[in-house]
């Protein structure tokens, strides 16, 4: 479906991204002239206005459409063409369909919320307008990046946000630390975008030849064009096919974006921002891009199990260490940030095990109750920062914050429940989705065990995610007041608390958009609502075409088991027994052989995604839901044990023994920093002022600029000594000179020919030689056997022996018109020789 | 031998003037000792402008390529001729133009000096009109004789004195190696007159002959236009004499020995009459131009004395002239339009150069060292921007005369079959490359270094308008070259 | 007796010319007298001038004649000027020993 | 011929040089009224090169506004003037930016304002005239003619090693293009050979098919020239001392301008006067360009001095433009056009807001600086935008032509499902370039962010630069266009492209097939055809005497006889 609603002549999803520009560019350009009241009026009108308009159109035109026929769920808006060279067209178009959508009402709502919450937050700030003019901005830039209609467009809003990021977290550039954080989080997220751009670089590259006309890089295109899919599984270098390296590309541009292993390492120094940013940026949308990136991409990585894999890998481990690393850290702020990446680990893992839906509901989950989190965590500083902390993310220092703050608490502690996954707040439910995704997994290629180590490591970073949250909670509220401004604090105003309250409510509720698929239970669609609404956009097949001899087989989708397996015998294939339609409730992935023993049942080619979920009955959903719950409450349960009267002596001694090392380990970060250090920023440094010393200043300049320079005055000096006044000398010099000049001058370079001739004996190859000069420039004739006829022309001719005798050359002169001829015996030709005869 | 022809006295006007009014300044002098000179600087402006005229009416007259034999051969009537003579009796009268001042700065007013300098031009057209060995010889002669005498007329300046007796000696020196030269050639042909020459040489029974008489003139022209190894006199002969003199032998001397070459090689031992080397008579001039290109530059490039570091780019210069000449030999059509414009670019630019160094110096003082000119363009723009302008022509940058001259005689060179002398040209290229940074420390030090002490430089107006003349012309012919180079076939 | 004294022909005059010429060569690099190297200067011009006259006879070609006639008057004219440069000279530093001229120089 | 709207190239000529004169008229003294008058006549020039647009017809692409006269009839040489989609906006990028440098100088300069305003003018009319000459003499001239306004830019207005910087310019850059002179002649010479007559028409001179090794030593005599003005590693040595010594204004025209004739000079004449020659070196120039973007940043971010930072980032910008048009296809080569107009605001506006900088505190090192955002914001700001431009931050000027270019060297190899041959690629290893070349995207945000937090973020020492004033009006009046300029590049590339669209096509294509075909139909004269593999000389297709007329055919036949000559 393509409508195209304009208002002013600019397509809606146009002015989704304008308004917030326009609020930025308000602040930034006149904002020293506005009152605060005029400042954050125009940012949060242009934010609400966006929001509005998102929630008009995603309820509106699109969930209409979508009712009529879920594919065409799509509003597809160019504003105008951006780049146009070749077969590259490039409009700058905006496209809401179903995962956008989701997006960017995540995106504007809690948007809308942290705009609301700085007000309060940032009161006593001088540089309010730029403060709000940098949100607003940001606003544009991820706006831009979630309804991108192609991967250019997409890239605009992805460094916006990038820029965006590095003004926001260097807020406060008098402090040189904080600025150097901007930079780094800028510097590392470019070193992404490197890998972003080789990802397009390649896909063009494949694509090129068959995007006519339309957009290049389009995502549609690149999804639904049947020629450009078989590219994907073309295989390029080291036999891998063309989609791994093009997503693995992508995948580290997205590591950049998202915080992953190895490039997380900017995200706990960005928490020197505004803690409204870390909320915003760094918790809720920004970060979260990567992933919205790959499952966009889905179809890409579909066609590759390799990509795939390192995606899930990458994201466990980031998961897993991030957990690690939260445990020592005694800022608010950190654990938080360290909270982030190792969630950003969870949806990576779900999109690794092409669980997209999954993937996009804990995206969303998290946003709530992370942003929830840092908020309250702002407040809490906020209020500590009142009281007189000096150092108000030091969560050593609070403790009893209950009785201060009570709504903050309140909020703060149903997040942590949320995170934590315990039922049925929102967190629960999605990262069920993921370990339950990650436990039935079994794309072709992979080893059948794989699904099930994900699973088991996403546990135990649960596990972790669970303790080391509810120890922050402990250490912040439980207890006692361990510092004065503790005791002091004071809640904080309702434009701060407000948000809190609805991100909680949302925190709670949200997760009931996507349960889990149960035979047994039949509740109302909307529970299933998320799996739906994405359904369309999201692939729900491994590209992968089925073996050769299946081909053979070919024909319909689906064919009788039993002659496929004659065939093929181990093709893969989705086993339906019986009369029913394909994959409607199959019995799960098999080979034909297997599913030919039941008699009459058919296989579904290539098998469907479903096929493999719903292998997975209700009792083992259950189970495994069983499982993750009490994980949750188990680190509860120990984070209760160790923190729930503040910092516990046994803590102290286990840090002092035993789990010493592993303490330091936690917390600095595994020593990343250090590393990283060590191997790339020290070398770089050393490498660029090396080669600026040795190879510009020395080699070049002095060796050989100045080198010359001073060779030839030595020259100079020579020719000058010999001027040394006697006339006589001067005489003696025209003698010798003379004779000198006679005897060079004899030297003569006669043009003449050379010839070889062929060791088989047949052929005499002829080649001018003109006598010095660039080239033959001269028309060349060759009397071959001195019959005075010309009988070749050009500089370089083969003749047949036969007809070579004593040859002459003739080289005409360009310019004067002369000839020279040159003659010389090429073969001696005696009469009776039977080359002669002819 | 054909008979004496009044008629052909008509041809020869320019040379008649010269000739009449140098002898008249000679008398002139004698008879009015002490007196001021500027009625004689006068008569000699208008008599060598007047032989210009002349000239020029004649070259109009005269039809497009014919020429015409006058005295039985002795001289020939033809547009070379004519554009040279004219170019002759211009350089005569600007040089004359710079002398008085020169004169009264540092006091060596001799009034005779007038005369010899036109009567030594009269001997520079006899060469550009030369048909015979015998009006070559004499040409030579009576230029370098008037020459010699120039450079001594400073009596009290011991450099001036031995700048001449150098000059003299190599100067005789060379002259005996010319007239040897020219016997041999002589006994190869058995006649004097170039077109005689032309025919006879190729039957002759005694090459050995005409090869060592060809190599003897090359020696002996060597000198005239100072070409390596034959130079080591210019530096000094230069430097030794006053600046007008410099200037006039700078300009006026090379262009007649070249002339005398194109007339002589191109005309006598033309096309492959001398059987020697791969290029005739042009294989002992590629060596020499080579060399001589790349010494002149070399020399000037430390050179800390502007009017010796002009004489070793002289000297570079004459390299480039003898790439022409080479050009012409091997045949290539347009050798001889880019050689006579070479020359006229050349002679306005050295004439303008040096009259800015005399305009310099002052009371006696020459003021010849760089730092001397250190800060020129702050207190003397116009001179200084002149200088400029003409330096830049000698390095040969575009838009100025000598980038077109340059260019003009490096693309005939290239013409010659199958780039024989692309490697002459490159050097020739790289050389230009070098002479830019000699030519610009003099720049850099009149306009980027500051002052070190004012003083107040040679003002007349003959001079002023000398420097003021000569950028004009370069210029102009810079942007347009079209008309000069079609002044001759 | 061999003829080879006697009967001279032109071979002889060109020969001696050619040695005249080579003297005067030889005394100009090596006298040190700007006079001396003025004389051998003359005797160059004259080895020439022989060469010519030698050759003119042979081709039986008036012209040669009058260059030699010519060549004689230049070089008088020649020296002159010499002469007087030298003078100069002298006058400058009560010397004419051409090795000390060298104040320009480089 | 005189095309349409002819008279608009000789007006934006003349009126600098007219201004040149009357400024050189007026007395010493009135420095005000010389910079009125350079103001005026460089803006004037930029309205009349509005003009060019207005008649010039993007549909139509090839030579336009052709305006020819003959100029020396000896030399065959004509005034001819004409502008394309590659020079257009070239031509435009210099109108536009002389008189914002003038603005942006304004009383920076206190000494002979007046030869300093003749010689800016002299030097914009050298530049237009390079740009816009349709005949290799005229171009050679205009060339030259530039070198020596900007080298008394250097000497009498420079810094303290101004000497040494502005010789070591001149001769650099004398070095080159005496070499290229060479080749001109040899051009011109052959020209002659083939076309009959001597001509200097770079169009016709295209025509001409030179032979394969006259080719490569004649683009290697183009190309140092025109290396040397890119300037490409390792011949870039003398672009950071010359910016460096130079004033802003010296620096920003050098950056802004000067720069792109080293890869104007390949586009215009290296490439299509010697296709084979351009094959031959394009994997040289490819490596080294790439080691110039990677090199140039890693030095760039060694420095101290702001200048010389933003000099060596000019030689890895620069890099991306010289690799562009080597991958010979539409992207890399628009690309890299528009990369070079990019780079002329971007760098232009770094050099002009260092000026600024300077002309309050008279120093140029990062150490000195701090905190600066905190008393000029609005400068911080204006200058962000221009360093985030020049980073490449997509929707400003600078991604465009850094992802095209990228783009072009990286798909410049044949496709997955290429037919073979179908692509013409000269340089080696597409891919492996594209992406070392990428690198230099995360370098220009590290040494540029670099700069930008020296000079803007951290504590302000109130002593030393407490005291320094936001932008004046004036100031103002010069970064406002500039920013303007580059949010429109960024934003709005395509009406620009559909400009260059068709010259561009044209140039590939045509390089192509040269290329492919060894000079095939597209230059009928001088006729190459292959021999071993590489493209050698045919016997001369012009003016064949009637003797060989015959005399071909029996070439052939011992050839011809060849397959059946093993028999006896």
């Amino acid at each position: 479906m393509d409508i195209s609603i304009k208002f002013w002549g600019l397509p809606l999803l146009a002015w989704i991204v304008l308004l917030p520009t326009i609020g930025a560019t308000a602040n930034l350009v006149f904002g020293r002239w506005l009152s605060r009241g005029a400042v954050y009026t125009i940012a949060i009108a242009a934010v609400a206005a966006a929001a509005g308009i998102a929630a008009y159109l995603v309820f509106g035109p699109l969930l209409t459409a979508f009712k009529q026929a879920p594919a065409t769920a799509v509003i597809d808006q160019p504003v105008y063409t951006w780049i146009e060279v070749g077969k590259l067209k490039l409009d700058l178009v905006f496209r809401l369909d179903t995962l956008s959508a989701v997006m960017i009402l995540i995106v504007t709502f809690v948007g809308l919320l942290i705009h609301i919450y700085s007000t309060g937050y940032m009161a006593s700030d001088p540089r309010y307008a730029a403060f709000f003019g940098y949100l607003n901005l940001f606003m544009a830039a991820m706006l831009v990046l979630v309804l991108a209609g192609n991967m250019p467009v997409m890239f605009i809003g992805w460094e916006g946000v990038g820029l965006c990021s590095f003004l926001l977290i260097g807020f406060w550039y008098e402090n040189e630390s904080y600025a150097t954080a901007g930079r780094k989080a800028f510097v590392v997220n470019r070193i992404g975008d490197f890998s972003f751009l080789l990802g397009m670089f390649l896909l063009f590259w494949a694509t090129k030849d068959y995007t006519a006309g339309s957009n290049a890089l389009d995502f549609r295109e690149l999804a639904g064009n049947s020629q450009i899919q078989s590219t994907y599984v073309t295989s390029l270098w080291g036999g891998e096919r063309l989609a791994a390296w093009a997503g693995i590309f992508l995948f580290i541009g997205a590591c950049g974006k998202s915080a992953q292993i190895p490039l997380f390492v900017w995200l706990p120094d960005a928490m020197a921002g505004p803690t409204p940013v870390s909320a915003l940026i760094h918790a809720a949308t920004m970060v979260t891009a990567g992933v919205y990136m790959v499952v966009r991409l889905s179809f890409l990585y579909a066609s590759s199990t390799t990509a795939l894999a390192v995606v899930a890998a990458i994201g466990l481990v980031t998961s897993l260490a991030a957990a690690f690393m939260a445990f020592a850290q005694t800022d608010l702020k950190k654990v938080l940030a360290y909270s982030t990446v190792s969630q950003l680990g969870f949806m990576f893992v779900a999109a690794g095990t092409g669980n997209w839906v999954a993937a996009i509901f804990h995206l969303g989950t998290h946003a709530f109750f992370k942003a929830c989190l840092f908020l309250g965590a702002g407040s809490v500083m906020h209020a500590m920062e009142h009281a007189g902390s000096h150092a108000p993310g030091d969560i050593m220092q609070m403790g009893g914050l209950r009785k201060r703050l009570p709504i903050t608490r309140a909020t703060f502690m149903v997040s942590c429940l949320a995170i934590a996954g315990i039922f049925p707040f929102a967190g629960f439910f999605s990262k069920d989705e993921i370990l339950g995704g990650a436990w039935s997994v079994e794309p072709p290629g992979w080893p059948w065990w794989t699904g099930k180590v994900f699973w088991a490591g996403l546990l135990i970073a649960a596990l972790g995610t669970a303790f080391y949250m509810w120890r922050l909670y402990f250490l912040v509220f439980g207890g006692e007041a361990r510092s004065k401004p503790a005791g002091e604090a004071h809640e904080s105003p309702p434009a701060m608390t407000g948000p809190l309250i609805v991100l909680a409510f949302l925190a709670t509720i949200a997760g009931f958009i996507g349960l889990p698929h149960l035979k047994g239970v039949h509740p109302p669609a909307i529970t299933h609502g998320l799996a739906t609404w994405l359904e369309p956009v999201v692939s729900n097949e491994w590209n992968d075409p089925p073996p050769k001899e299946a081909k053979i087989a070919g024909g319909p989708e689906s064919r009788l088991a039993s002659d496929l397996a004659k065939k093929a015998p181990d093709a893969p294939c989705c086993c339906v027994p019986g009369d029913q339609a394909p994959g409607a409730s199959a019995e799960g992935a098999t080979t034909a052989k297997q599913c030919a023993q039941k008699p009459g049942a058919m296989c579904a080619l290539s098998p469907t995604k479903h096929c493999v979920l719903e292998e997975t009955s209700d009792g083992t959903t259950y189970l495994l839901m069983l499982i993750a719950f009490s994980i949750g409450g188990l680190g509860i349960l120990l984070a209760w044990l160790f923190y729930a009267r503040g910092p516990s002596k046994t803590v102290d001694r286990l840090v002092a023994g035993p789990l010493g090392p592993v303490y330091e380990a936690s917390k600095h970060k595994l020593w990343f920093d250090e590393v990283y250090d060590q191997i790339i920023v020290r070398p770089f440094k050393i490498a660029a002022r090396g080669l600026f010393e040795i190879v510009d200043r020395f080699v070049i300049d002095t060796v050989a600029v100045n080198g010359t320079a001073f060779v030839i005055g030595l020259f100079g000096r020579i020719a000058r000594w010999v001027q040394n006044g006697q006339v006589q000398r001067y005489l003696v010099g025209i003698v010798i000179g003379a004779a000198l000049v006679f005897l060079v001058a004899q030297w003569e370079h006669k043009a003449t020919f050379e010839y070889e001739i062929d060791p088989s004996g047949n052929t005499v190859r002829l080649v001018a030689d003109p006598g010095g000069g660039l080239s033959t420039l001269g028309k060349v004739e060759w009397d071959l056997d001195s019959d005075g006829r010309i009988d070749a022309v050009g500089p370089e001719i083969t003749a047949r022996r036969g007809d070579v005798g004593t040859v002459t050359m003739w080289i005409e002169d360009p310019i004067s018109r002369k000839r020279i001829s040159v003659t010389r015996v090429v073969i001696e030709k005696t009469p009776d020789s039977p080359e002669g005869s002819k | 031998m054909s008979t004496f022809d009044p008629a052909d006295l008509a041809y020869l006007v320019p040379y008649l003037i010269l000739l009449c009014v140098g002898m008249l300044l000679v008398l002139a002098e004698a008879f009015r000792k002490g007196k001021d000179r500027s009625a004689l600087v006068g008569v000699a402006v208008v008599g060598s402008l007047a032989a210009s005229v002349a000239s020029v009416v004649l070259y109009r007259q005269l039809p497009a390529n014919a020429g015409k034999e006058l005295l039985g051969g002795m001289l020939l009537a033809d547009r070379l001729g004519y554009v040279l003579s004219a170019l002759f009796g211009v350089t005569t009268a600007l040089a004359a133009l710079m002398s008085p001042a020169h004169q009264r700065e540092h006091e060596w007013q001799i009034g005779e000096y007038y005369g010899v300098m036109l009567l030594s031009a009269s001997g520079m057209v006899m060469l550009a009109h030369a048909g015979n060995l015998v009006t070559v010889f004499l040409g030579i002669e009576t230029m370098s004789l008037g020459v010699y005498v120039m450079t001594a007329m400073r009596r009290r300046s011991r450099r001036g004195n031995e700048a001449a007796m150098k000059y003299f000696l190599v100067g005789a020196f060379a002259t005996g190696f010319l007239l040897y030269g020219m016997a041999l050639i002589y006994g190869a042909a058995g006649s004097l007159e170039l077109t005689t020459i032309r025919q006879k040489l190729p039957t002759t029974d005694n090459p050995g002959l005409v090869i060592t008489g060809a190599f003897l003139l090359v020696v002996a022209f060597g000198f005239k236009v100072a070409a390596v190894p034959f130079h080591m006199w210019a530096p000094d002969a230069y430097e030794g004499a006053p600046t007008p003199v410099t200037a006039f032998m700078a300009a006026g001397v090379k262009a007649a020995a070249i002339v005398a070459m194109i007339r002589t090689f191109g005309l006598a031992l033309g096309g492959d009459v001398v059987p020697f080397g791969a290029l005739g008579w042009a294989s002992p001039f590629v060596v020499i131009a080579a060399l001589t290109i790349t010494i002149g530059n070399l020399g000037a490039i430390r050179q800390d004395n502007v009017k010796r570091m002009l004489a070793y780019s002289s000297i570079s210069h004459a390299g480039v002239l003898l790439v022409g000449l080479c050009a012409l030999g091997l045949g290539s059509s347009s050798a001889n339009q880019g050689l006579v414009y070479y020359l006229i670019a050349y002679t306005f630019t050295t004439l303008g150069a040096f009259a800015v160094v005399a305009y310099v110096g002052s009371r006696g003082r020459e003021r010849l060292l760089i730092d001397d000119w250190a800060g020129l363009a702050g207190k003397h723009g116009a001179a200084a921007l002149a200088m400029t302008i003409c330096l830049l022509s000698l390095g040969g940058m575009p838009p100025t005369s000598g980038f077109f001259g340059k260019f003009y005689v490096f693309k005939a060179a290239m013409e010659v079959y199958d780039g024989q002398l692309l490697w002459l040209v490159v050097i020739g290229i790289i050389n230009s490359a070098i002479s830019i940074y000699y030519y610009l420390r003099i720049v850099t030090a009149m306009y980027f270094r500051e002052a070190n002490q004012p003083f107040t430089p040679t003002r007349s107006p003959g001079l002023v308008f000398v420097i003021a003349v000569c950028p004009i012309i370069i210029l102009e012919m810079g942007l347009m070259p079209g008309w000069w180079l079609k002044l001759v076939g | 007796m061999s003829n080879i004294l006697f009967d001279v022909g032109y071979e002889h005059f060109l020969v001696l010319a050619a040695v005249l010429f080579l003297i005067g060569v030889g005394g100009v690099l090596v006298r040190r007298n700007a006079l001396i190297i003025l004389m051998s200067v003359e005797l160059m011009l004259n080895a020439a001038n022989m060469t010519v006259l030698t050759f003119a006879r042979m081709w039986g070609d008036i012209s040669g004649h009058t260059f030699a006639l010519m060549v004689i008057a230049v070089a008088a004219a020649e020296a002159s000027v010499g002469l007087a440069i030298v003078v100069a000279v002298f006058r400058g530093r009560r010397n004419v020993d051409v090795d000390r001229l060298t104040t320009l120089r480089h | 011929m005189q095309g349409q709207g002819a008279f608009v190239l000789p007006l934006i000529l003349a009126l600098p040089l007219l201004g040149a004169i009357l400024v050189m008229c007026t007395p010493r003294t009135e420095s005000t009224l010389h910079r009125g008058i350079g103001l005026t006549f460089t803006t004037a020039t930029f309205l009349a090169s509005l003009f060019v647009l207005r008649y010039y017809n993007p549909q139509l692409g090839g030579m336009q506004l052709v305006f020819d006269v003959e100029w020396i009839p000896g030399l065959g040489a004509h005034f001819k003037t004409g502008v394309d989609g590659i020079s257009i906006f070239l031509v435009l990028l210099t109108t536009f930016l002389m008189p914002l440098t003038l603005l942006g100088t304004g009383r920076a300069i206190e000494k002979h304002v007046r030869e300093f305003i003749a010689a800016m003018l002299v030097l914009e009319a050298g530049m237009l005239g390079a740009f816009i000459a349709l005949d290799i003499f005229l171009f050679y001239v205009c060339w030259e003619v530039m070198l020596i306004p900007m080298y008394l830019l250097i000497g009498i207005w420079g810094g303290q090693r101004r000497l040494y910087a502005s010789i070591k310019f001149v001769i650099y850059t004398m070095v080159g293009s005496l070499l290229m002179l060479v080749a001109i002649f040899y051009v011109y010479v052959q020209s002659a050979d083939v076309l009959g007559t001597s001509t200097t028409d770079i169009i016709e001179l295209q025509r001409v098919a030179l032979p394969y090794n006259a080719q490569v030593w004649c683009f290697a005599a183009f190309a140092l020239a025109f290396a040397i003005k890119v300037p490409l590693f390792p011949l870039h040595t003398w672009l950071p001392d010359a910016h460096v010594e130079a004033p802003t204004a010296g620096s920003v025209i050098l950056a802004g301008v000067l720069l792109k004739f080293g890869i104007f000079g390949f586009l215009r004449y290296a490439m299509p006067l010697f296709p084979h020659g351009a094959e031959v070196w394009a994997p040289t120039i490819a490596v080294l360009s790439v080691i110039g973007i990677i090199y140039g940043a890693l030095v760039a971010f060694a420095q101290d001095d702001v200048k010389k930072l933003v000099a060596y980032s000019s030689v890895s910008h620069l890099g991306f433009c010289a690799l562009g048009i080597f991958a010979l296809n539409e992207y890399g080569v628009s690309g890299s056009i528009y990369a070079m107009l990019s780079h002329g605001l971007t760098t232009g506006g770094l050099f002009l807001g260092i000026g600024v900088l300077y002309e309050r505190r008279h120093t140029r090192r990062l150490a000195e600086y701090g905190g600066v955002w905190k008393v000029m914001p609005v400068f911080a700001g204006l200058f962000l935008i221009i360093v985030m431009g020049s980073a490449g931050l997509p929707a400003l000027s600078g991604f465009v032509g850094e992802f095209l270019t990228l783009l072009g060297t990286f798909t410049a190899g044949p496709g997955p499902k290429d037919v073979a041959g179908q692509t013409v690629t000269i340089i080696p290893h597409p891919m492996l370039l594209g992406a070392l070349a990428t690198t230099g995207v995360i370098l220009g945000a590290v040494y540029l962010l670099y700069m930008f937090q020296k000079v803007f973020f951290g504590k302000l020492d109130p002593g030393r630069n407490g005291h320094l004033r936001d932008l004046s009006g004036r100031e103002l009046g010069v970064f406002v266009p500039l920013v303007i300029g580059i949010f429109a590049m960024g934003l709005f590339p395509r009406p620009f492209q559909r400009v260059m669209e068709p010259s561009v096509a044209a140039f590939v294509g045509d390089m192509k097939s040269r290329i492919r075909e060894c000079d095939g139909p597209a230059h009928r004269y001088g006729q190459m055809l292959p021999v071993d593999g590489k493209c050698a000389p045919l016997a001369q297709a012009a003016a064949k005497p009637p003797g060989v007329a015959q005399a071909a055919p029996a070439a052939q036949v011992p050839q011809a006889a060849q397959a059946q000559g093993g028999a006896p």
